[in-house]
């Protein structure tokens, strides 16, 4: 077998997602959790490329170009602020800060 | 040749990710993170993606983990605590987990196994700088100028976040 | 198919030894230069003119003691040396020192000087470069000393930052060639001007690069931690800096991995600037130089031995002399020279950089950290973006100057 | 030429002089308000000289407004005969009493806002006056009444000018309800608002004997001018209207706003033409109201009462040439009303100016020396207003008179003895003001030159204003009424003067006269000086009940019981309520908050999957 079916990518980026909500659900260091996320986004950019290799359409590319700019923005902003979250109450735990709340 | 390639960025990309959730230590996550990432570049090579490839080792693993990296070592991140916290997604978070994933990647199979086509490497190489350049710069345009407007605002955020004094 | 895989390996097997002998003299080679731009005489008592002292230098790190520091987290401790060498090291491979030639002894074939050929090489590079900030700041952060810590920061910091000037300025000649491939780039400049300026980077119209070469070398050494920008491992700061805790061979690691990344930015440099294999002068007088510089070479040599001077020069000397002559008498050879006078002239270019890199280590002081940044952050990147701002202009308004 | 450029100067002024007024030195301001009416007056100008004999009406299409089924209303101005009479009496009168104003309310606060709502009036009544159909009318009638409503109102500090501002606007919304009514009327019927879309609409209907709906809807829209113009029984705000600055009175509650009731029901006189009954009920309206109006200001004492009541009387007389078909006699006498009252206006504003406030006709007298331009103006005006030949007044009133004495005897006869007192109450404000010995305190002064040329160029307009032959000019639009009968116009003149010498005698002569005279007349006296008890008996009969009902039933019930309590701070207990049990859920926890989008979208998977019948 030399030839790979598209669902087995597409297979991969849902595993790959689905460990990126797992380490968003259970881990409990903020910066971990953003890291999941960036797994999630990389997942997402997987299904992407691989879509527009079945389209033979390089929009896909454009999207998971774009995604990564975002994801690049966001680490940038997100970082400083877990800096700041660090900063003002010296600590990672997420489960720290739960003061968003009635 | 190229089920082989795949099959070890597969296998590295699921054992990376498994060790970014299994890891308690933050830089284990980040280092586990970056080798996802650099067979997601492979994966991208075998599709034909060589830019899009290129572009995730420098962006992913040039600039943001290395973000990362970087404040795990700033803030000397330790190993985390275990929380009694967050009852409910420690009670329902794996079992919604599984029905997310299994019925997902079941109904991907069953989507696409039947008409579409199979990859195989270099049969379609579309994604080389010069074609997405021109994607870029003629349909994308606007949104690459938004984006690059997005970008400006989270450096100026990152600025203003990171020199605020605490009190 | 196998053909190919057997040539490849043989190129593999001839650029490493290279590559690795080189890396080891380079070193000899440096701490030569520096003891005569500080007026010394440096290592001369490991054989003749202290050529054997690489070799000594390896039997003392290999024998050394490897220490592991305690509370060191020893996975990323043992990790960061492995990927700071290998991510060096890999990314000679793409670098091309010659023209595409026939397999001697396999007619019909042809196969490109280097090992391989990447059309989106740059790119590799920069990926390269970007991925090798890990091994410093993991060898700074596992080794659980403040020192290390602080190295690690700042090479973290200062790779980050300089890599934007790096990135911002390479573009510019690929304007110019319109090519990401380095083959491309070089062929784009193969030719010319009034048949004796050449057509490379730092004179090719529309827009000369020279002001982009000389940025591009700036942050070359800052992103290989020369000096004046090895700011990780001031002695003076802090011990060591990311390698404090390093011994034997895994600070021969991070030493080997420094020396490769100069040698990657000399060929870089060499390949977007300086027109790659391509000689100073038209074909018909260039293929004689080599021939012409090793005569000259063992003249001098030759003269030398005659002189009385230390013990025992007047067999070393002669001996090189012989060798300089042999090499004339190689480069001669016609069937030869379109193999190796490419490679001279590259490793010529190279040469030429390393020597300036251990030139400028020899006469420059270090900078402050915050000098660091502010030169950074203020200087080159505005610079490199003028700079690459002229060039599309240029490019723009005279596109048929190619 | 642009129509629409006619309205939009005065409403730039405002503009500037409203929203920047405070920061402008009171020159640019006077210069901003003069200078936007004097541009509208040239605009109307240079418009009549291009196309003079106006034959033909000039309209034009601005922008389809409202567009709905087969109702399309556009906002369409056009100008014909009629408007250009009312065009250049609103922006002439008006232009000078902006001159006016600038001398009269130098020394009083909040100057830009006056003229700021002194333009704002122009430019709505300019709409009023150059819309082409009912709705575009509407607007500027809504306009202007807001207008009046601001500018009565203008002393903020006093209460009785907050008071008379509200009674006028209320009143005038009974009005106006009835004009919105007679509109819908239209609208349902003519199924158009265009004048022309009207006139072609009822063109060919029969003349209704009994109430058909053009009937009803004269009617109504007989009610509006009512409201607008004050007529019995709506005139009751005009008088309180006084309050406002004396410009104020002299430009809305005198010449312009006030006539808007008359030029409305001119400008659809064609429906009219085809209500005889409603023409009927008009005249006799008018003829009461002057009557009524006349006799009460015999027994006023503050010089502007006197006025208003004048002005109340006058509005009487041309619903009276209206109803009597006498259309064009009632526009003239529109125009040359404008002239004298605004004449009269702006003189009692002088006096009032030059007596540095006092209103009350005891205490004036021989004011004729202090200020002889004021004096002079003022007994032209007085003049024109009694009807003594040659003057402006006789020529329209006497129209009307001569239209009544054609059709309804006894109608010409109570309007000629209603002549003579309106020249007796007239001259004896006149005598008692200018003439005899002075009763004041206060030391009068002739007023600055920007208020006495106004008065001056006015007079010579009420002077010789009946010379300008309005009936011919509208010739082609209303049959004009031919009165060759010489006795009508020898009565009515004869009524004007034997009041003049009545008041003459009877306030100069003899001015014993006067209080024996109030003495002999006692009760009628009290009655007239009370003004017929009308505002007591409105507020008995409409004010005292509707607050009653409001008060107890609306406010405490419906407003407090069902919508405060019941409605508003209802649902928000019920929000609360509902609030308290979901905030459970905001735990602060992020990694239960994913978990949460997770089943989301875990959900939404599924519904899809579903719906698109799971694997393809």
């Amino acid at each position: 077998m030399d030839h790979i079916p598209l669902s087995a990518y597409l297979i991969l980026s849902a595993i790959l997602f689905g460990l990126g909500v797992a380490g968003f659900i259970f881990r409990k260091s903020v910066i971990t959790v953003f890291m999941s996320i960036e797994l999630m986004l990389n997942a997402v950019n997987l299904s992407f490329v691989t879509f527009s290799y079945e389209n033979k359409n390089i929009d896909g590319h454009i999207y998971s170009f774009f995604v990564m700019v975002v994801a690049a923005a966001e680490a940038a902003v997100g970082l400083a602020i877990i800096l700041t979250i660090f900063k003002n109450r010296g600590t990672l735990q997420i489960d720290e800060v739960d003061s968003m709340k009635l | 040749m190229d089920s082989i390639l795949f099959i070890i960025a597969a296998v590295a990309a699921i054992g990376c990710g498994l060790n970014l959730v299994l890891q308690s230590h933050p830089i284990s996550s980040a280092l586990s993170l970056i080798g996802v990432m650099s067979s997601l570049a492979l994966l991208y090579l075998l599709l034909g993606a060589e830019f899009i490839a290129m572009a995730q080792m420098i962006v992913y693993g040039g600039a943001v983990m290395v973000l990362f990296i970087f404040v795990i070592m700033l803030l000397n991140a330790g190993a985390e605590k275990r929380s009694d916290k967050s009852l409910f997604a420690r009670i329902f978070g794996f079992p919604l987990l599984a029905v997310f994933v299994v019925p997902l990647s079941f109904l991907i199979k069953t989507t696409f196994s039947a008409q579409v086509s199979d990859v195989s490497f270099g049969s379609w190489v579309g994604g080389t700088a010069e074609a997405v350049g021109k994607q870029l710069f003629t349909k994308f345009l606007l949104p690459f100028e938004v984006i690059s407007v997005l970008i400006l605002i989270a450096i100026l955020g990152a600025v203003v976040l990171a020199q605020k004094e605490i009190d | 198919m196998s053909f190919f895989i057997i040539v490849t390996l043989v190129k593999i097997a001839i650029v490493f030894g290279v590559f690795m002998t080189t890396l080891a003299y380079l070193q000899w080679v440096e701490r030569k230069v520096l003891a005569h731009i500080q007026s010394r005489t440096g290592p001369l008592r490991v054989g003749p003119h202290g050529l054997l002292q690489p070799l000594a230098d390896v039997f003392k790190l290999l024998t050394k003691e490897d220490l592991m520091p305690p509370h060191a987290s020893k996975f990323f401790y043992l990790l960061a040396p492995f990927i700071a060498v290998s991510l060096a090291l890999v990314s000679i491979s793409i670098i091309p020192f010659g023209p595409v030639v026939d397999v001697p002894f396999f007619p019909g074939h042809k196969t490109p000087l280097g090992i391989t050929d990447l059309n989106v090489g740059i790119l590799f590079i920069l990926a390269i470069g970007a991925i090798s900030v890990y091994g410093i700041a993991l060898a700074g952060w596992s080794s659980n000393n403040k020192y290390s810590l602080m190295g690690g920061l700042r090479s973290s910091a200062q790779m980050i930052s300089y890599e934007l000037p790096f990135t911002l300025v390479i573009i510019s000649p690929l304007l110019l060639a319109n090519e990401l491939s380095f083959r491309g780039i070089v062929n784009s400049q193969a030719d010319y001007y009034l048949n004796f300026i050449p057509r490379w980077s730092i004179f090719q119209m529309p827009f000369p690069q020279i002001f982009g070469f000389i940025i591009f070398m700036i942050a070359g050494f800052a992103e290989t931690n020369r000096i004046p920008f090895d700011l990780p491992e001031a002695e003076n700061e802090l011990v060591a800096g990311f390698h404090t805790e390093y011994s034997s061979m895994k600070f021969a690691c991070f030493f080997m991995a420094e020396y490769a990344n100069m040698v990657t930015i000399a060929c870089v440099a060499t390949v977007l600037f300086l027109g790659g294999w391509h000689p100073l002068f038209p074909a018909p007088y260039s293929d004689w130089v080599p021939t012409a510089v090793f005569l000259g070479a063992s003249f001098l040599l030759f003269a030398q031995g005659n002189k009385i001077g230390r013990k025992g020069d007047h067999i070393t000397f002669p001996l090189f002399g012989l060798a300089a002559l042999v090499l004339a008498g190689v480069f001669a050879v016609p069937m030869l020279q379109t193999y190796i006078v490419p490679i001279f002239w590259f490793a010529a270019k190279a040469g030429f950089l390393l020597f300036v890199y251990i030139w400028i280590r020899g006469t420059l002081p270090r900078f402050r950290y915050d000098q660091l940044m502010h030169f950074a952050w203020t200087f080159l990147f505005p610079c490199a973006l003028i700079n690459l701002l002229l060039t599309a202009l240029m490019v723009a308004l005279f596109p048929n100057q190619k | 030429m642009n129509l629409w450029l006619i309205p939009l100067c005065p409403l730039i002024g405002c503009l500037l002089n409203g929203l920047l007024g405070k920061r402008l030195p009171k020159q640019v301001i006077n210069i901003l308000a003069v200078g936007s009416v004097a541009a509208s007056f040239g605009l109307v100008l240079a418009f009549l000289w291009q196309n003079y004999p106006l034959n033909t009406p000039v309209s034009e299409h601005n922008f389809t407004w409202i567009q709905s089924g087969w109702l399309n209303i556009g906002f369409d101005l056009t100008i014909d005969r009629l408007t250009a009479v009312m065009l250049l009496v609103v922006t002439g009168v008006g232009l000078l009493i902006h001159l006016y104003s600038i001398g009269y309310m130098e020394h009083e606060d909040g100057y830009a806002r006056f003229f700021a709502s002194l333009n704002l009036f122009m430019f709505f009544m300019l709409i009023l006056v150059l819309a082409a159909n009912l709705l575009v009318v509407f607007v500027g009638w809504e306009g202007v009444g807001l207008c009046s409503y601001l500018l009565i109102g203008y002393y903020v500090k006093e209460k009785f000018a907050g008071d008379a501002a509200n009674k006028a606007f209320i009143v005038n919304r009974i009005g106006d309800f009835g004009f919105s009514l007679g509109i819908f009327l239209l609208v349902i019927h003519a199924r158009t608002l265009d004048f022309v879309g009207i006139a072609a609409a009822v063109k060919d209907l029969p003349v209704e004997n009994s109430m058909g709906w053009i009937s009803v809807a004269t009617l109504l829209l007989f009610v509006g001018a009512c409201g607008k113009s004050a007529q019995i029984p709506l005139y009751v705000w005009l008088p309180d209207a006084m309050a406002g600055p004396t410009p104020v009175s002299a430009l809305i509650h005198a010449a312009t706003m006030v006539t808007a009731g008359i030029y409305m029901v001119a400008r659809v006189a064609f429906l009219y033409g085809h209500a005889p009954i409603i023409m009927h009920i008009v005249a006799l309206v008018g003829l009461l109201t002057a009557v009524f109006a006349a006799t009460i200001g015999l027994a006023q004492n503050d010089i502007k009462k006197v006025f208003a009541y004048s002005t109340v009387s006058q509005l009487g007389y041309m619903f009276l040439g209206l109803g009597l078909g006498a259309y064009s006699a009632g526009i003239f006498h529109l125009m040359t009303h404008a002239f004298f009252k605004a004449l009269l206006f702006l003189g009692a504003g002088s006096v009032i100016h030059g007596l540095s406030g006092e209103q009350d006709l005891r205490h004036m007298g021989g004011l004729r020396r202090a200020m002889p331009i004021t004096c002079v103006t003022l007994l032209i005006a007085s003049l024109a207003i009694s009807g003594v030949p040659g003057f402006s007044g006789f020529f329209s009133k006497d129209a009307i008179l001569a239209a009544a004495y054609e059709r309804e005897p006894w109608m010409f006869w109570t309007g000629a003895a209603t002549a003579g007192l309106t020249a007796f109450y007239v001259f004896r404000a006149f005598f008692l003001a200018f003439l005899g010995k002075y009763r004041g305190h206060h030391h009068p002064h002739e007023s600055p030159f920007v208020m006495t040329f106004p008065l001056m160029v006015l007079a010579a307009f009420a002077a010789g204003g009946g010379f300008l032959n309005v009936p011919h000019w509208l010739a082609p639009m209303f049959p004009v009424v031919e009165n060759e009968a010489q006795l009508p116009m020898i009565i009515s003149a004869a009524f004007g003067i034997a009041g003049i010498l009545l008041a003459f005698v009877v306030y100069v002569a003899q001015p014993s006269l006067s209080d024996s005279l109030k003495s002999a007349a006692g009760p009628i006296y009290t009655l007239l000086i009370n003004k017929y008890y009308v505002d007591e008996l409105y507020n008995a009969a409409i004010v005292k009940p509707l607050t009653l009902v409001s008060r107890a039933v609306l406010w405490r019930g419906v407003d407090e019981g069902l919508i405060d309590t019941g409605l508003v701070n209802g649902f928000g207990q019920l929000v609360q309520g509902i609030g308290s049990v979901l905030r459970r859920w905001q735990s602060g926890s992020i990694r239960n908050y994913a978990t949460w989008i997770l089943a989301g979208s875990l959900l939404l998977i599924f519904v899809l999957g579903l719906a698109n019948g799971g694997a393809r």
